[in-house]
């Protein structure tokens, strides 16, 4: 399982460009950071107030006042920045983050995103979210293709949506897909899977690429 | 001039049973635990409380919830404290809690808008979701929009990193979070800080929260143990 | 003509409460600073960008980076703050100035104010003086009370409105005014004038307070 | 990392015929001259011209404005530049300037409301005068309001008293005004910097403007010679 997401966070990574502000959610978007390309660097912005965050802080040197939007202790970089969230949001609202990656529970063929109501349990709170898929220039959606076996790329979300017509791009362990406006379109794939495999286990019919390539990682 | 410096009990003693208050912080990071603590001694019940989240349990407003004195909470994510849950779905109705949910930016823009006297604004935000429920759309340029109306509340609770004995305040690292907003958006702001200092002592290019805003000033905030 | 326009500024000083949060208009209202009474201390917002505005810069002295709404070179007082034209206004227009003071051409007995456009002149433009009206807490025209012997104070505005239903008091040569539900309320009277004298000069008809008072400056 | 540090002609040699730029500033004070002067330079013509007002005769955008280069002119007062009145009144039509006045606060936060993606919103400035003239009408809690839309430009030119080389600045005294929001609201950012630092050398609690704003970063701007 581990090896999956990091097949994901590593592909997600090569999508970032030099100097490009990214916004990471939690679990598997973060570990993106990690496996940027030789001579990218990019620029983390952290909702509750951080632009140039670093890694995280090493324990017994955190600095109590520094936390990342997941609550834990966070270093910053040379020119990093500290704001306020109405600040921070006008960031986020306003197109100036290049790119911001999270998790999803549906995405369906025309970019609706569902991501933040779980059935049956409690609902936590769509935090920023719904401000992040519809203010960054570009939303890469990074998970696993499926949950448990059960589709996750659908004709349409069954679940509230966190936002409409907002994903770009959704990066799973089986491939590369884009989200246009004819449909989802599969641009790469992962050579441990075949075209079928990966249609088999996405709900909505994918537009296979004429130039459709290997997925590298 | 006006003496501001009072104990946290001294500041919170106008605070009534079903008052509204802002809290600054994320997550407790950048949240006044001296006058939380002074609240909870005062064991004010009914509030509405308006703030990022629910805090920890033992830590932010999540002592306020322990305690059971919170009636509504506005916020933009509670999952973190897991008291929010049993709060909402207890069965006692007196402990009941509701929960009202706000997108992050949104929240934050609805407390500036209340502080600077703006009727609303038009955000992208939440269009298509349940969000949108009971708001009007407008549309601006071929998008659609929702009207989002202005927040404000009865009082404030303030963080303040470096606080002079005017009230102007800075904010370290990510304390700063909804503070400087909610400290122009309440009636009565109350500022809990780690430091006082002189007035003059503060750089005026580098003050964040004017004085003009801060009727109280408690100090002796302490940086979080980890 | 000084001596009016001190009495004036005089007058309006004595309405200033100990750490109010004021702005004062170009011209006659900026004299109010000087004549405030003991023990009073007020906070100045210059609406470029300063809170804790001090006096006019000395000659050679300047610092020129500061300066006040009227291009003025001037200090600013311990405690002061620097903010920008959004968190100015925001100041301004969330109703955080306790009081604003300026002149006028007209104002009616509703609270009209026409203060932006002289007829025939070149428009110079509304400046900050749209907001500072409608945001202030108390509004205080301060100002002769009639111009070359033409009226100001009127039933209604002939000229562009600043605002509308937004004055609270005037202050003249001739005594104080306030502005009510019912109409114009003469609270006080100079007394170098006769009532018959301010109606005179006056459009619309005065209410004459029963508590009318000395104007005291 | 990506060299954003130019020569001032360097800066503004993408800006064409027609172009138009938002010029941080209040009175001049805040305006960045070697910029302003690079573009008189440069001598493209049809700008429209966002500021706060028409600078003075010889100083920041009064210097575009002797030169013909401002087609139109978004301000909220320009009474202290006599030229205005000149080139509004002219009867050769290319000289012809077109001013449109926007009250003071309502341009602030238009631009904020630019470059924070809102779509809009309800100031209850200018409610009653000419200034609602064409525009939505709501009413809010009882109150009128204007809805006010969002303004950007092709261009901002901003004065930076301190700027590190990723673009972070700060502003001394009253030169802040309207540089923090219109650099957030320009398509392309040029800061005019009194004195450029090293990334790193400005405290991250201080930073006004994000150098994620900053496209290139002009060395060499002057403290005004009273």
């Amino acid at each position: 399982m581990a090896d999956l997401k990091e097949i994901i966070a590593r592909r997600v990574a090569r999508e970032l460009k030099d100097g490009d502000v990214v916004n990471l959610g939690i679990g598997l978007p973060t570990m993106v950071a990690n496996f940027l390309p030789e001579g990218v660097n990019i620029v983390l912005q952290s909702e509750n107030g951080i632009m140039g965050m670093g890694p995280a802080a090493e324990p017994g040197k955190e600095d109590v006042d520094i936390i990342n939007a997941g609550a834990q202790y966070v270093t910053v970089n040379p020119g990093a920045m500290f704001f306020d969230s109405a600040t921070s949001f006008g960031i986020i609202r306003g197109g100036h983050v290049d790119a911001t990656i999270l998790g999803a529970l549906e995405v369906d063929q025309v970019g609706n995103l569902a991501n933040w109501i779980v059935p049956g349990k409690m609902v936590p709170g769509m935090g920023g979210a719904m401000d992040l898929v519809v203010g960054a220039k570009k939303v890469i959606v990074a998970m696993l293709h499926t949950q448990k076996g059960k589709h996750k790329i659908l004709d349409s979300c069954t679940l509230p949506y966190t936002a409409i017509n907002v994903v770009d791009m959704i990066v799973t362990e089986m491939g590369v897909m884009e989200v246009t406006p004819e449909g989802i379109v599969l641009t790469e794939i992962n050579e441990d899977y075949t075209v079928e495999q990966v249609q088999e286990a996405t709900q909505c019919k994918l537009i296979i690429s004429p130039s459709l390539k290997k997925m590298e990682y | 001039m006006i003496d501001k410096i009072k104990t946290a009990d001294e500041a919170v003693a106008v605070i009534q049973d079903g008052a509204s208050i802002m809290v600054g912080g994320f997550m407790a990071c950048g949240t006044p635990e001296i006058l939380i603590d002074a609240l909870v001694r005062k064991n004010v019940k009914n509030l509405t409380i308006i703030c990022n989240d629910a805090g920890v349990p033992g830590r932010g407003v999540g002592k306020l919830l322990t305690n059971g004195q919170i009636k509504t909470l506005i916020a933009s994510h509670v999952g973190l404290n897991p008291e929010v849950a049993q709060r909402m779905n207890t069965d006692v109705e007196e402990d009941k809690l509701e929960c009202i949910l706000v997108p992050q930016g949104t929240l934050a823009e609805r407390i500036r808008a209340g502080g600077t006297g703006l009727g609303g604004f038009l955000t992208p935000t939440g269009v298509g979701t349940i969000v949108a429920e009971g708001k009007q759309v407008l549309n601006v340029g071929g998008r659609d929009y929702l009207l989002e109306l202005p927040l404000r509340a009865d009082f404030a609770f303030i963080r303040g990193s470096v606080t002079d004995k005017f009230g102007n305040t800075t904010y370290n690292g990510t304390t700063r979070t909804f503070n400087p907003m909610m400290a122009a958006a309440a009636d009565h702001v109350i500022v809990g800080a780690c430091k006082i200092v002189e007035i003059g002592d503060i750089d005026p290019n580098n003050v964040v929260t004017s004085g003009i805003y801060v009727d109280s000033i408690v100090g002796g905030e302490k940086q979080w143990q980890i």
